[in-house]
């Protein structure tokens, strides 16, 4: 097995793909000569050809749009937002359109779409280019939501969301894509969606997370032993499906739950993980389950990120806080 | 250099004028049997606008938007293409270009009456379901335009939108991609006059809304809508240009909505009936009956049994729809996902009673 | 007092403020001849005059966004959603644009909008039209989100929310414009944002909800009394700012929650009002909290919405098994 | 009639030639006061480039997109204005017009460097903030103008946005409505022939940006964007226009972007060196050094006097800022809300220490 970081397994699920199935295109924003901003896709272009890699005007509802129209006509199209954040533009394509057109048609036309979509804060990007809106496209029926946290399930989840027949909107975490490294296996395989990973073993307390918060909540849990808690974690993966038993087994088993993410609290996809855990798992619950997650406010200016984005301190003091709890 | 009102001055085109005479030439534009299947199609769509609302009135069918006064632009426009290989992609006032295409009017009765079977378009049928989205079908049709062409299909997209849909931003970004990609795919802007009770003239300040061809780098071509054969002249070339490879047209058919919205509308509080009654000399089916009956087609018993015929197949299909079985529980569930996660189909064993 | 229907009385409060604020402006698609398709502004143009009430072209994002730029310009604009599932169109300009403008200008550029937009089902309009996607806007950061549920309190925010500095979504509920009738005063009033309402009184289990869905919550407790089950019904009335205090209160008395809303269950504010009563109650918790929403499926065609928007039988069915709760 | 390419085909107009020659009767365009601060800014915009650039890689200031080739399009442009009245909206690379409306290079420094008051554009200063939403500034622009008229004001709005930003929805739609509100708004579109990586040939099929105007009713004109008098004199007239109430115009500047898209990019990778050297002919501050030169206002000891004096402007502004408070949690939470949810009150608490 090889160490990849997250956008170079990103990138090697791409190729591989399109090397299996030459109905793929990839459609966005500077990824072909330039290989994508962040260079998820460099060398694509030359590999597969302009006419499959391609360079779309600058037009986010058009570039989600046109993919449906594409996957109409047989292809499956993998549209990438430069930013998550910009997927606003694309809103109504993807909530009215994407995540409906199966529905609508009565299943006669297919959306296959992966729409790929980095976020995610701490690496200093102007206004608007790290929000966390995950739990806002969780909201429209019709379409799957993945998170990977790991190199390895960056690109089993991107097949397995390219072979998903449903439209998935798969997020990538801009500060995983070089610091997230992790082993990637040289053969083919997926993960399946909907299947939480348990990344830390732990009995006191279940710390749920996704995405590059799983790295933060891992760090966290990791200072919590030496505090002698024993805090598990729970990556999600995907919030669409949702792995509903994992998330009752863990807290059943814990009887405490934190929620981490970058999102800010209010409607964050954190009140879906809390909610479901007290249905599923009300009886065994010793401890209010608690939320880390940014404030109620927009996304700051980078030179204080750090105070906005969840930071291990932070989960830390949330662990220790939900452990503590005590009528 | 200004470019200022560019194609915003010349006159619609026009080759079949209101009184009925057809100009030199125009008449291989359709052959005989093309332009009496296009007359049968404006006579149904008219009987079907009035019994859809019938049926409407009385509780027997949902939300419907009349064709009424836009026979020329829908029907002129569809005949230009090929059903085995082109591709219609409407708005929601398009029914005689998806049946031409052949979607079945049960489907589409069905759908009126509220099942949503009936939105499925049909094996091979190539159209799209309505789109209530306005504007949001346009990225759709460039895509599959673009995908057909891709895959070295020699296929046409026909998408329909109005003067009010043209104000969205998907209607500009579709076209703009469809002439960088020189997309086999043709606009077809019904400029209607009215955007529910918005005129044009509130709509935009364009004097013709073809001059848009010219800021995507395509041509655009402004027509009398109500002209069946203006209309269709204009569209046989755009799917001519198209399927050479040479790209996408758009064409402003002017024409005019002559009744409602759809059936929750009420138009009196801000048509000027007297503006109405004027329009009404342009009607589109009064024109080609006219030129039919000139050229000794078409008289006034034909007509009538033409008019005859089709309400019965209407009330067969009526017949035939209100008689199946009313949906269910499952329409809220059928078709949402090919995989559905585990809370879905939890929901709907609940639902179904199986939970 | 006057009994007004809910279009009457918001139609009623427009009128009162623009002849008491000439900075007002109504912008929406067929609000002026026409007076809006559900003629909440009939007569106004007549009124106020075709420069305050403008029919504007068939454009959400603009609609919105020229807003934004009339407030910089000291106006106080009223922009209409024809339905709020056409504000997806206008998204960026919302989460983007308006409830960001005022933070990211540092407070120089002033953002007192309102958006009024229907929603909600069981009206049997087309695709699209009734959709409930107030989640997705009470997760924009720098907004505030107002739900009435009868024709006194759509009066009373209405005013409250033009006159707030900041931004507000006001949502208003399609089913309830000619059904919901209540009296109405003639005298100037305002109701408070983040305050819920208690619609009627209980102790054995609060229900949660906002917009129409309260009414289908009051008739659920009303045939709950005849069973013996005490249930208080409370009405959010504004989910940003959320009424943290009276949540708290009702849960710790009522020892039993219910939340109810007709958007999807995944993703929608319900989850938010559990985790929230979660933290603020759980001490007092005697039953996990129980969420009555739509499936998570789009919204559907007329013919079986009954079946999909939460029913009177369906909530009458939680408050059982909330109340029947037991390890 | 075919509005295929109006508009499309004529040469972008020209009054300086790269040369430094200016056409016959030119020279009223700028009085020798206006001309000599325009030439002092071109001037200050390169030393701010260059500082900007080297004081990111050294850490000290945050993404930065220079202006590099584009000074005559934004100081043309803004020049025309009047800062008592008229406004601009930024997009994100027009720093030069900020400050010409009285934006304070301090505050813009500060912002650069990481405090987020820096985007206080301060009192009576007629600007928004920096736009990085692409396009999402246009219906801002035009609101305010509509705004502005409607209040009896007769300010103007000159509005930036670049040919990429052109593409997106709320670039139609907003001009569309200026159009129908005949609202005082200049759209002023650099078209410097890359969105990043993307060229203008893969952005649009148009043959002229300007070419948009006439599908939304209102003149367009295409001028020679690296030439300070063209862009000056065809905003100075849509300004005209603008405060008769004449409505709007689309001015599409013809400009190349020479330095990379910002301090993030590396253009290397994209852009063909000997098309970049090509573009240098053309430079525009080159080009008005030429003029001022043969008309002995400038020379090359008054050029390093004027260099010397920005640089220790410059100095003074980045001593200033970086001897200031670096922003700290409060940054997070000012001005959000007017009147914040309790919820953000106790979040601010919680964040401060006062939780
Ligand atoms: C995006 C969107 N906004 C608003 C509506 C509500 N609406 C339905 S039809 C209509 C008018 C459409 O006018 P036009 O595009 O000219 O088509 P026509 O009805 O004249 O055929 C409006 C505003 C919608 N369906 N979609
Ligand atoms: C809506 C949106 N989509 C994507 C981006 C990412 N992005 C930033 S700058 C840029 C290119 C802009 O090109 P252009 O509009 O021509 O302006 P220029 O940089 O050339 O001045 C892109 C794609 C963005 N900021 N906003
Ligand atoms: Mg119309
Ligand atoms: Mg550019």
């Amino acid at each position: 097995m090889a160490v990849l970081n997250m956008v170079e397994a990103i990138r090697s699920g791409l190729a591989d793909e399109m090397a299996r199935d030459e109905r793929i295109m990839l459609l966005g924003q500077d990824i072909g000569v330039n290989g994508g901003v962040f260079r998820a896709t460099d060398g694509l272009q030359e590999r597969f050809g302009e006419e499959r890699v391609v360079d779309m005007p600058l037009a986010e509802a058009v570039i989600v749009g046109s993919a449906v129209g594409m996957a109409c006509s047989g292809l499956v199209p993998i549209p990438e937002l430069q930013f998550l954040g910009f997927g606003s533009q694309a809103f109504h394509q993807i909530e009215g359109q994407v995540a409906r057109m199966r529905f609508r048609s009565q299943g006669r036309v297919p959306m296959p779409i992966v729409i790929r979509a980095p976020f995610g804060g701490n690496v200093r990007t102007p206004e608007l280019h790290s929000d966390a809106h995950e739990a806002k496209y969780a909201g429209a029926a019709g379409l799957k939501v993945v998170m990977p946290a790991t190199a390895r399930d960056a690109k089993g989840m991107l097949l397995e969301a390219i072979r998903d027949p449903d439209p998935v909107l798969f997020c990538e975490p801009l500060r995983g894509y070089r610091l997230i490294k992790d082993e990637v296996p040289e053969y083919e395989y997926t993960v399946p969606l909907g299947t939480a990973r348990t990344a830390r073993d732990g009995d006191d307390v279940v710390v749920v997370a996704w995405s590059a918060a799983v790295v933060v909540a891992e760090r966290a849990a990791a200072q919590a032993a030496e505090e002698g808690i024993s805090a598990r974690v729970l990556d999600l993966r995907s919030l669409v499906p949702l792995d509903t038993e994992t998330l009752r087994e863990a807290a059943a088993a814990c009887g405490r739950a934190l929620v981490v993410h970058e999102a800010t609290l209010t409607s964050g996809f954190g009140a879906e993980v809390v909610a479901t855990i007290q249905e599923e798992a009300f009886w065994s619950l010793e401890a209010p389950i608690g939320r880390i997650a940014a404030p109620d406010t927009p996304y700051p200016i980078a030179s204080v990120e750090k105070l906005y984005v969840p930071s291990v301190e932070r989960v830390l003091a949330g662990i220790r806080q939900v452990v503590g709890a005590a009528p | 250099m200004i470019a200022g009102t560019a194609g915003g001055v010349a006159e619609p085109r026009q080759l079949l004028s209101p009184d009925g005479t057809l100009a030199d030439g125009a008449a291989e534009v359709l052959d005989d049997e093309a332009l009496l299947s296009a007359w049968r199609m404006m006579v149904f769509s008219r009987a079907f606008d009035e019994r859809a609302f019938s049926l409407q009135r009385q509780g027997r069918l949902g939300t419907f938007s009349p064709v009424n006064g836009e026979e020329a632009a829908v029907i002129g426009s569809s005949w230009a293409l090929d059903p085995g290989r082109d591709w219609v992609v409407p708005q929601y006032r398009e029914l005689p270009a998806m049946l031409r295409q052949g979607y079945d009017l049960r489907r589409a009765l069905r759908y009126f009456v509220g099942d949503p079977a009936g939105n499925d378009m049909g094996e091979g049928v190539r159209v799209l379901p309505y789109q209530i989205s306005l504007a949001a079908q346009m990225p759709h049709a460039v895509g599959l335009a673009w995908g057909l062409r891709h895959q070295g299909l020699d296929g046409v997209v026909l998408v329909f939108f109005g003067e009010g849909a043209s104000s969205e931003g998907d209607a500009h970004e579709a076209m703009n991609l469809a002439g960088v990609r020189r997309a086999p795919v043709i606009f077809l802007l019904k400029n209607n006059g009215w955007a529910i009770s918005t005129p044009v003239s509130k709509q935009t300040a364009a004097a013709s809304l073809a001059a848009r061809a010219s800021g995507v780098g395509f041509p655009g071509e402004l027509v009398d809508g109500n002209d069946l054969f203006a209309v269709h002249d204009a569209t046989a070339r755009a799917v001519e240009r198209a399927r050479a490879g040479e790209g996408p047209t758009l064409i402003e058919a002017r024409t005019y909505r002559m009744g409602p919205h759809n059936t929750s509308d009420d138009p009196t509080r801000y048509v000027d009936p007297a503006e109405l009654e004027r329009r009404r000399e342009f009607d589109p089916v009064d024109r080609v009956r006219r030129y039919l009956t000139a050229r000794g087609l078409v008289d006034a018993a034909s007509e009538e049994a033409l008019r005859a015929q089709v309400e019965a197949e209407i009330d067969a299909a009526v017949a035939d729809v209100e008689g199946g079985p009313a949906p269910g529980v499952n329409a809220v569930f059928d078709h949402v996902y090919a995989n559905p996660p585990r809370r879905v189909i939890e929901q709907r064993a609940a639902a179904t009673g199986e939970g």
